[in-house]
């Protein structure tokens, strides 16, 4: 039954339930017992991750499921990539999606494509868990939100989830799945609370969630954007105008049906993305909607995005680096006019 | 390097049948595969394996299905070794949708799971993490299993080979990695790229025994096999074999082969051939008569024939196959 | 003065002549000598390149200036990275762009970002040549197209010319640019010809190049695409329907005046891009004009793409694989009606 | 571990005073960063290098500004010790515009490529191949300079310190790889993660000279370093040197450090500590008095206030700056 837990605690939630449930799946990752070989430590105080979020695994599990590795990405990626394809079902944690740039030959040449490179004859059950977002002050090569690089390649699916239960259902959902997963957590949303089921249950890979209804203007909003969207739609009421949040949860697979219903409802689309603005997943929307949306379409699609600059470190900078419902305000604003009728 | 000088060898006749079988294999499908190649009727990048039959055939002799072993772009001996079957792995070459991998996968990417045999790989250094992860599973599933990695002298260099063996090392995982030093990553030689003098030396690093042994001489890698496969199946963790070898054709089909001195390419086609110093060794230790090898080669010979009909008369893969078996299952 | 050779002859005069002019650019690639050090070749037959691209370099620049690296792509790309910011001008070969999983690293968080991480204080004039594209039967780990990957990442100028005149200009203008440009060859295109000036020139990275007029259609088409382009335009001609195909020549920077001046014209836009379709140069260059283009559209925008799977083996299915002159007349027979009027 | 018994030393009494003074700078300059912020002043993940003082000291004694580092995501004791401005540092960490990187890179991309200070750096392993470049264009242009490269326990399993290294070491770069062993990676410690005994010992799969020294010995330090700069400087190649050291603080600020033992804590801030034995050694060998290293203190108390004076008082960078300095040119 619900309770209010935090993000964080949902995320611990599902995988030791998943363990729990199934031998063959095992976490591996830099830390993710942080410690377990400390002989002080054995079933105490180990660190669980950089942030926690797989504390208290190893003493469940014990060090067989629950490997700490060293730092080395390419090595315990590519591991978990041929793990999976001969018989478990890992989760291997990427500390920092940034660190991509040490093992993206093991997700996108080797794990994503053996499958198909072998003609269906294998199959790779592999999550790959990974911290992403801006406004942790944590700078250019912690703060990366990279989940479009994943979702353009095939054999890949990208979930990127952005309250509580929805990160609990997915993350089980995405352990059971048997393809590889690439499952996005915003390191600023840890602390995040809402209501979570206890049991176990798992939500579809590929199926968007209106988090929000409204006819007059659609906003699809990936990960921590959904929560900008959401204030954004709130300070719009008094506007007369009802904004439809979309928050399509997986990537890839794309929910483009959900989507482009609300766009024929409404008429109007913004996409939130706070990744850098080229090649993301925002272009990948609009660029579907132009397409397959283009006659229910009243204005131009508008993307909410970072600039195309690396993140900055200062607070200063930071602050005007990412989205906020003050931007989404204003470019509502250009898209409605306040004199126009909005059901025009 | 020359004939074995283990001349009291407890390998039986059986088992010597079955390597010289697989070397002449191995021989005759690339050098098949050469020629139909320069035909012009094989599309892509080829990369040969004759010349170093005694690798593969050497460590595989030890191993069986349970066991898993990761390949490299020059994988067709690899996958002989291992069992997989000659027919379809000339249709994947051919592209033909009766190739082990459907004509997806092709000669780089050959494969078969079933068989242990977890893929060429068109990344050099793509296969240290691989077979570590299989080893992984291995030893948690307490299969009793052992994962081999064979990788080349160029790709001794990739940081995966520092990552992987590092992790299979404090671990104490099933693998055995195996060195093909064919003095050569296409037109760079080792000597340039490594800074070390024997790849073999690099072991050192890791806690884990290195020994350098003539790969031209099939018993000598049988018999360094045998030692790292028993480690590894009785939990002591990985071992690193390096072999001395050479490739008898280019760096890959096309390749004029301008920076191989030609003394040394004579040399190697001669000699130092790694099949008839074989057939010397198991004639001398009495394994097999000439007669016995005889009926080997004319069956290898056939086996390569059929191999190559069923390629040519298999079909293509069908258009609709372009965009099945990416996922297991995805929602569209 | 304009003679006829081939693409990878131009580049090649490219290099030869940027290395005359300024002694600080170096080459560094595996095998881009190719045997250099073997006493028998030493000032002879040096592969020069898996591809013969680099060929000759060795025997007139010497070791110190072509250098064979160990198969190593973090180690060498990241040198260059910082032989760049140390004051040299280095030319890295990544033989195939599908190597980047071993040093995406190395471009995406160092040389992309140093610059700005140490507020300006440093500059990266390295140029990163790199093999693509699919149709060379190479299977699913040699045949990606990956430009949009290098799009996506502030820092990064992305370049993908056409033809063997707009190579030579444009590898000499990435040499001689103050920033880490990533240059795509498709190796399909090798053996093309066409007439290159003798001199040393530069043609300026952010210049879309229209390689056709025309009034009712615009098609924007990525390196070798352009020529896919082009063939459909000749068959359109029969159709009455007059294509303007823009090539854009670089991704980033992107010259979007040129797209949106000719989508003006024309208010119907087609896209090709060969690579997989989603997250792509294709729905960027899409989604961009679906903002800003708008007003001008009389249609959906369609994208042309290879589908959401890795390159195959098999020619019978790799042909089906890329775009295709058919399958852009297919796409325009859906925008464009044969009884509707174009000038609509 | 304990006082250095190179008792006769050749160290100018004002090197010595340097050593020590770079030494204090970075300890107050830790103190403080780890004081300011625990109030929460301070933004963002900060790695701090109380402890490690005699490494960064000893190496870059030897060096000037025509010489490169490059560092760690503990970097603000290789800043200092290469001769970085404080000032400008103490403004990075506040993420203030007249910071070294004018507030964008903060404490773990903090640089100063004038001083030759290449950079912390927020990827474990990033720093080998930019070291290497470095010596790459030292050696090209005949600059006479060397690199150093900082780097962890935990980054020494990364695939880029063989790749590295061994590029290094085929064109025999001036570079000088320095391992600093503090026995952790965030929670996990060296003999864990690493299947080496030594770092040093990988130096033989390089065909490099590799030594192990104590690394809260600024002595060892230093003189292990002036033979391994020499010999880059005489271009024979690279080095590696591993200095076993402690970080005082946890691995970032924050952490509770459980993994640690009471008494290994305790044992470090006391008998072990670099400063504490380097000051011994300085008095013992008449290279200063306590008069003079007395002065020292007070300098350096003086110049961390005013560091942070600065830090404080300097304006933020304006929002106009978000998007400049990302290239040199962009024709939008
Ligand atoms: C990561 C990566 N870098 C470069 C290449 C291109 N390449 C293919 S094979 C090869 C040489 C490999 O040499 P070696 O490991 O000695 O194997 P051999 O070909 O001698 O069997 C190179 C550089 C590649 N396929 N993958
Ligand atoms: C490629 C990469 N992987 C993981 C991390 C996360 N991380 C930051 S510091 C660190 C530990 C580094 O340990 P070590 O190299 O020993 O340096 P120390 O912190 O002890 O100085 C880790 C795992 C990272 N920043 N980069
Ligand atoms: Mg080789
Ligand atoms: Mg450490």
């Amino acid at each position: 039954m619900g309770r209010v837990i935090t993000f964080s605690d949902a995320l611990n939630e599902a995988m030791k339930q998943a363990m729990r449930k199934n031998e063959d799946v095992i976490l591996l990752g830099e830390d993710v017992a942080g410690g377990a070989e400390v002989d002080h430590l054995q079933n105490e105080d180990a660190w669980g991750g950089v942030m926690g979020v797989t504390k208290g695994l190893i003493q469940e599990f014990g060090k067989d499921r629950v490997l700490d590795t060293p730092i080395a990405e390419a090595g315990y990626v590519g591991a978990a990539v041929s793990a999976a394809a001969t018989g478990m079902r890992p989760i291997a944690e990427l500390m920092f999606n940034d660190f991509i740039g040490s093992c993206l030959d093991e997700v996108m040449n080797q794990g994503a494509k053996l499958r198909y490179m072998f003609g269906g004859k294998a199959k790779i059950p592999l999550t790959i868990r990974t911290m992403h977002g801006a406004g942790f002050r944590a700078a250019a090569q912690h703060s990366q939100s990279l989940y479009g690089l994943f979702t353009a390649i095939p054999g890949v699916k990208v979930v990127v989830p952005s309250t509580p239960a929805d990160a609990k259902g997915m993350l089980i959902a995405s352990i059971e799945d048997d393809d590889l997963t690439v499952f996005f957590e915003d390191k600023t949303l840890y602390n995040m609370k809402g209501e979570v089921d206890e049991e176990y249950y798992s939500i579809p890979i590929g199926k968007a969630d209106i988090k929000r209804q409204g006819e007059d203007l659609t906003i699809v909003a990936i990960g921590k954007q959904v929560h900008t969207a959401l204030e954004a739609a709130e300070q719009l009421v008094k506007k007369g105008i009802e904004t439809e949040v979309v928050d399509p949860r997986s990537l890839s697979p794309l929910d483009e049906e959900t989507i482009l219903q609300s766009v024929m409802k409404t008429s109007r689309l913004i996409v939130i993305d706070e990744a850098n603005p080229r090649c993301n997943a925002a272009t990948d929307i609009s660029a579907m909607v132009a397409d397959k949306g283009f006659d229910y379409l009243d204005a131009p699609i508008k993307m909410i995005t970072a600039p195309h600059c690396p993140v900055p470190f200062s607070p200063a900078l930071e602050d005007v680096y990412l989205p906020t419902p003050e931007k989404v305000l204003e470019v509502v604003s250009e898209l409605i006019d306040d004199d126009s009728s909005i059901a025009m | 390097m020359g004939v074995s000088e283990v001349q009291q060898t407890n390998l039986t006749s059986e088992k010597a049948k079955w390597m010289y079988q697989k070397m002449a294999e191995i021989r005759r499908f690339e050098d098949q595969v050469h020629e139909t190649f320069s035909k012009g009727v094989l599309p892509g990048f080829v990369h040969l394996y004759a010349g170093e039959e005694a690798v593969a055939v050497g460590v595989c002799a030890h191993l069986d299905d349970k066991d898993s072993i990761t390949s490299t772009h020059r994988g067709h001996g690899h996958c002989i070794a291992k069992g997989c079957d000659l027919k379809g792995m000339m249709a994947e070459l051919y592209g033909k949708s009766t190739g082990l991998c459907r004509g997806k996968g092709g000669s780089m990417h050959i494969a078969d799971v079933e068989k242990g045999m977890l893929g060429a790989n068109g990344i050099v250094g793509g296969g240290f993490p691989l077979a570590t992860g299989a080893a992984l599973t291995a030893k948690l599933k307490k299969s009793g299993g052992v994962a081999v990695c064979f990788f080349g002298d160029g790709a001794n260099n990739h940081g995966t080979f520092h990552e992987g063996i590092n992790m299979a090392a404090i671990w104490d995982l099933p693998v055995v990695f195996v060195a093909e030093n064919n003095g050569y990553a296409e037109a760079t030689p080792f000597e340039y790229a490594s800074s070390c003098e024997n790849i073999a030396e690099r072991a050192a690093s890791y806690g884990i025994p290195g020994e350098t042994v003539d790969g031209k001489d099939a018993m000598a890698v049988y018999d360094a096999a045998e030692r790292a496969v028993a480690r590894a199946r009785a939990g002591k963790g990985p071992s690193l074999i390096e072999c001395k070898t050479y490739r008898n054709y280019g760096h890959f089909e096309g390749d004029a082969q301008t920076y191989k001195p030609e003394s040394e390419k004579k040399e190697h086609l001669t000699e130092l051939d790694a099949i008839i110093l074989f057939r010397q060794f198991v004639l001398q230790n009495g394994l097999a008569s000439e007669d016995d090898l005889h009926v080997v080669d004319e069956n290898v010979k056939k086996e390569i024939e059929e191999a190559v009909s069923f390629a040519e008369e298999s079909p293509l893969p069908e258009v609709k196959e372009l965009t099945t078996d990416v996922y297991v299952s995805y929602k569209e």
